[in-house]
């Protein structure tokens, strides 16, 4: 399994950080992508992961009223959802993308809720739909 | 450099021959069970696309012309050139034998002109290599779409240049042979010769001039009217996208580009000169950056730049006019240059 | 006077220097947009042929123009003029009550194009004029069908109206039968769909709203300028190539498509100028749909829907 | 050319130099081919390096076919550039050539040969020069005229120093007055006014911006050169190099195929003004 994980910088990475400084273990397929900010997250780069491989995408972000840009973590909402809902239209799985509020000293919850959503994705096995192939 | 099958010119004799039944499918089944590449129209909703087709039943034939150009069996949409990683690993060859069946005059005569293009000079041994192994077999018109003007470049919708001609004519099934392929062809099926009446109507369908849309090519007043201002007014509603372009039998221009860092693959995809990217430089010098200069681009590319190799690159299948969405027609555009 | 003739007046009365019109196309009976002076006037005209719509070319002319725009060009102009990309004191904008348009493609399918000289509307028919005498046939028959679901059939936003005001329809029913299939039907549904694309991007281009000087898909545009350093350029992201495939194809339109959200004027030019007949209109449906109905957003509203804040909880 | 021409050849790089640093570096690159002897080519031609992963970029070939090896001077400007720089002696990479239409250098003998170069367009002509002094007894007087921003974007700076001392006709210019600097100051076809080059039995080969090239051309007319006596090379995408994809394409030429060398006289015949 690829799991690809956008963590903002200022609450999820530190979160993640915390959790491997804890020494929490979470699923080693988690690949984490630091951003500054969830809100940056594009849509296309969630589809281009899916593209080469990736079988679930997590936005990991602040808490709503705890980003660092003040809405950023709005947007990501915003985008979340219309993403989600597009992709559910067009039948793909969209239980492979998920969205997560983790703030930096939220390292066990940010472990738990990777172990869980891994659990998610395996049930749905490997994911064909988008995945690139010459 | 061209195949053996190519030219009709070239033959002497042609086997004209009736057969009973439906030709065209059994066509497409003896070919899918000789291992052949079939390409076909197949219904899709309202409209007619050439496919690939896996047996007979996914082919019809009620159309006048499938959205798309016959050229995708033997220039494909995008085609592996070379496979990589740190080094080649492959390079990947058409092995198969293909088949274009349903194929109309002016397909068949873009792919004679695309002939010139690829197999001219530097010869294209991707093209080459799905060339050498096609075998057509063409369907007559029997009347023209709306916006065709195919005679206007000399071809006879009733006579395609094809290995193997179908013709429908008074409820009989006409098959010719145009080329040894094509005979070779015909031999797998029960034919009979065609009588002395059926021979006076079959001439007679072939001679009969269809009533079309006329294009006026005038290449002094192109050359004249480079520099017109009439250009940009004929693209102020030019949406810059790529339909011309790529419904376009004879169009061929690509893009190689690779996909993949470490490991992947060197891919050639069909590109359009209307697309702005078509032409930019790196060091951000575009020579066609404004869209009338590119509209203006394909025109002078069809009738006046190809000249110099003597023929007209445009085959006159109407589909640009069909389906541009700025309803931007090339017949009138060019026949109307001042 | 009947609907050409006041459309030619108010167009005069506008005095504007350009007009942005239909006229009719040369050998077929479609119409197609010009832009045109005054001295041209007489060379408008509208029918239920008159289709496309003319925000996009609105976009390239400077200077006072007078446009001719029905509901969904309507809903479009004002769309970019909240967008910046348009000036309204630059617009002279003659509404037309809008009764739906023809599918041209539909037409062809039960007449020969050849033989239509003029078409025009009457009650709940369509009268065609042909070559040799006239013949009549159900809107119905022929509507395109996304002038089924027309939201705005009479213009948001205009200085004279022609016609009377309409009422649109407010529901989705159009996405149900999509909506009730399984998740994998779904998929097929949408694979088959995606597989036709050609990439020829005629959807892109054609629409309204999308005006970026530079594409998601084919990016360079504004990494390729005189300043611009060669890691610029290297370190681009170029997420989705030319390749044509099903997948690749389902990415650029989920792409194009999530660019719209809240934005769609929903003309269907996307689905128009589309020559493999992609259903696009639904896509943008379903995202009109997720926008009212989980953020309750109004099209009618001055605030850009991505510019505005949501409080979603959590 | 090879079997396949869109499948480059293996070349390793034998030697890089740098010629310009900065914002916007330029370097040498010698190469040679892995599996095969070198192959033969023409002053003017060039090939197209490819890396894979990244792409293909034409270049012309710097060096001259009487001198050893490939050497490709490169203008970091993007993608497969970048990674160029990037690459070390030793490291591999693909060529595809010779491509295009050569200067006609045999054409030319016993003529007079005048470049006008500009910027990183200097490297066509270096392939010129070089072929014409080693082969001094063919042709006439040589005179190199050469220009860039300032000194140190001058490309080929100490071979050009080194042919002065050598007492060749070597004409140098910068932009803008820089302290030291010995030559001309102001744009090469200022220069070219200065010196006044005879046009008598002269071939001038010009290369460098579009905009120096337009000057220089208007410049070289009116000190009596005929169309046909210049010459200049063009730059236009290209991605195949074969002349079918269609990027470099003007009118019926393809710059890759049929250029990059044209005639003033075959420009100026064209629709399309470059």
């Amino acid at each position: 399994m690829k799991i690809v994980v956008f963590a903002c910088n200022w609450c999820s990475y530190a979160g993640a950080d915390l959790a491997g400084v804890s020494r929490l273990k979470y699923p080693e397929d988690v690949k984490i992508i630091r951003v500054m900010c969830s809100g940056m997250v594009n849509p296309a780069w969630i589809l281009r992961a899916f593209r080469q491989g990736a079988d679930g995408v997590v936005i990991a972000g602040c808490h709503p009223g705890d980003c660092h840009y003040m809405v950023g973590n709005y947007y990501a909402k915003k985008r979340y959802i219309l993403l989600k809902e597009l992709l559910n239209f067009i039948g793909f799985e969209d239980e492979r993308l998920k969205l997560l509020w983790a703030s930096a000293s939220e390292g066990k919850k940010f472990a738990e809720e990777m172990a869980a959503f891994k659990n998610v994705v395996e049930n749905l096995g490997e994911q064909e739909k988008l995945r690139w192939k010459e | 450099m061209r195949t053996s099958h190519s030219s009709q010119s070239l033959i002497c004799w042609v086997i004209k021959m009736i057969y009973e039944g439906d030709f065209l499918k059994d066509a497409i089944s003896n070919l899918l069970a000789r291992g052949y590449k079939v390409f076909a129209p197949v219904k899709l909703g309202d409209f007619h696309l050439f496919r690939e087709v896996k047996s007979a039943e996914e082919a019809d034939f009620g159309y006048i012309l499938p959205r798309n150009s016959a050229k995708i069996a033997v220039f494909p949409e995008n085609e592996v050139l070379i496979k990589y990683s740190s080094w080649i690993d492959e390079i990947p060859f058409e092995e198969t034998r293909i088949a274009i069946v349903g194929i109309k005059a002016c397909d068949a005569k873009a792919i004679k002109l695309l002939d010139e293009h690829f197999l001219e000079g530097f010869v294209d041994p991707y093209y080459k290599s799905r060339r050498e192994k096609l075998l057509t077999v063409a369907i007559t018109c029997e009347e023209p779409g709306i916006n065709c003007f195919c005679q206007s470049f000399g071809i006879n919708p009733r006579k395609p240049e094809a290995d193997v001609v179908f013709s429908r004519i008074g409820g009989k099934t006409f098959v010719n042979a145009y080329s040894d392929a094509g005979k070779d062809f015909l031999s797998e099926f029960n034919l009979r010769n065609e009588g002395e009446e059926e021979a006076r109507l079959r001439q007679n369908f072939e001679r009969e001039t269809l009533e079309m849309r006329k294009i006026e090519i005038d290449v002094e007043k192109l050359k004249k009217s480079f520099e017109s201002s009439y250009w940009k007014e004929v693209a102020v509603n030019c949406k810059s996208c790529g339909v011309c372009t790529y419904l376009c039998p004879t169009c061929f221009c690509f893009d190689i580009y690779d996909e993949g860092e470490k490991k992947g693959v060197r891919i050639r995809a069909w590109d359009s000169c209307q697309f702005p990217l078509h032409t930019l430089e790196s060091s951000s010098h575009n020579p066609r950056a404004e869209k009338w200069q590119r509209l203006r681009n394909r025109f002078y590319d069809k009738f006046y730049y190809a000249l110099r190799k003597g023929d007209y690159y445009c085959v006159g299948c109407g589909r640009c006019i069909d389906f541009c969405p700025a309803g931007i027609d090339i017949v009138s555009v060019i026949s109307g240059v001042r | 006077m009947n609907e050409v003739e006041k459309i030619r007046e108010e167009l005069k009365k506008s005095g504007a220097e350009r007009i942005v019109a239909f006229v009719k196309k040369e050998n077929e009976p479609r119409e197609v947009l010009a832009v045109l002076s005054q001295k041209d006037i007489d060379k408008v005209t509208f029918s239920p042929l008159s289709v496309n719509n003319p925000a996009k070319l609105l976009m390239q002319l400077n200077g006072k123009v007078a446009v001719v725009a029905k509901g969904c060009d309507a809903m479009a102009i004002r769309q970019l003029i909240k967008e910046g990309k348009l000036k309204r004191e630059n617009l002279f904008i003659v509404g037309i009550s809008c009764r739906g348009v023809i599918d041209y493609r539909k037409l062809s399918k039960i007449e020969k194009l050849s033989e239509i000289r003029e078409v025009r509307l009457e009650g709940e028919e369509v009268v065609l004029k042909m070559r040799n005498g006239e013949k009549r046939i159900p809107f119905a028959e022929v509507i395109e069908e996304n002038c089924l679901y027309c939201e705005h059939p009479t213009p948001v936003i205009y200085d004279v109206l022609i016609g009377e005001a309409r009422e649109g329809r407010k529901d989705f029913s159009d996405l149900e039968k999509l909506e009730k299939m399984s998740r994998e039907e779904r998929w097929e549904y949408w694979i088959s769909q995606f597989e036709r694309c050609i990439r020829c991007h005629a959807c892109r281009s054609v629409c309204p709203l999308c005006y970026c000087e530079e594409c998601i898909v084919d990016p360079s545009n504004l990494a390729i300028s005189p300043m611009s350093t060669a890691e610029d350029k290297a370190s681009y992201p170029r997420l989705l190539g030319k390749t044509v495939n099903a997948k690749d194809n389902a990415i650029y339109h989920i792409i194009r498509v999530l660019h719209h959200a809240g934005r769609c004027s929903g003309c269907g030019e996307c689905e128009r100028a589309c020559p493999m007949e992609l259903p696009l209109r639904k896509l943008e449906r379903k995202l009109e749909k997720v926008v009212k109905e989980v953020f309750g957003y109004d099209l009618n509203e001055d605030i850009p829907f991505f510019s505005k804040l949501d409080m979603l909880g959590d | 050319m090879m079997q396949n021409p869109y499948v480059p050849y293996k070349a390793q790089i034998v030697e890089i130099r740098d010629e310009v640093r900065g914002p916007r570096p330029i370097k040498t690159f010698k190469m040679k081919l892995v599996d095969r002897e070198r192959f033969d080519y023409k002053s003017g031609q060039g090939c197209l390096v490819s890396i894979f992963g990244k792409g293909e970029s034409w270049f012309t070939i710097a060096n001259s076919p009487t001198r050893p090896d490939l050497e490709f001077s490169v203008l970091k400007t993007g993608k497969v550039t970048a990674k160029l720089h990037e690459m070390k002696v030793g490291d591999l990479v693909g060529i595809r050539g010779p491509l295009g239409r050569p200067f006609p250098l045999d054409e030319w003998k016993g003529m007079n040969i005048l470049t006008i170069g500009g910027g990183i367009g200097q490297t066509p002509l270096r392939a010129i020069y070089q072929y014409v002094i080693d082969k001094e007894n063919d042709y006439g007087d040589l005179t190199i005229i050469y220009g860039a921003r300032s000194s140190r974007d001058l490309v080929y700076r100490e071979e050009l120093f080194k042919l002065i001392e050598e007492g060749y006709n070597v004409h140098l210019s910068i932009d803008n007055p820089e302290p030291g600097w010995k030559y001309f100051v102001g744009f090469v076809p200022d220069n070219v006014k200065r010196i006044k080059p005879e046009a008598k039995n002269t071939i001038a080969i010009t290369c460098g911006p579009p905009i120096m090239i337009k000057i220089t051309l208007n410049v070289l007319k009116e000190l009596g050169f005929k169309e046909d006596q210049i010459y200049t090379t063009l730059e236009r995408r290209m991605k195949c190099g074969i002349g079918k994809c269609g990027k470099c394409r003007i009118e019926s030429y393809y710059v890759c195929r049929d250029g990059p060398v044209f005639s003033y006289a075959e420009l100026s015949s064209m629709l399309e003004k470059i």
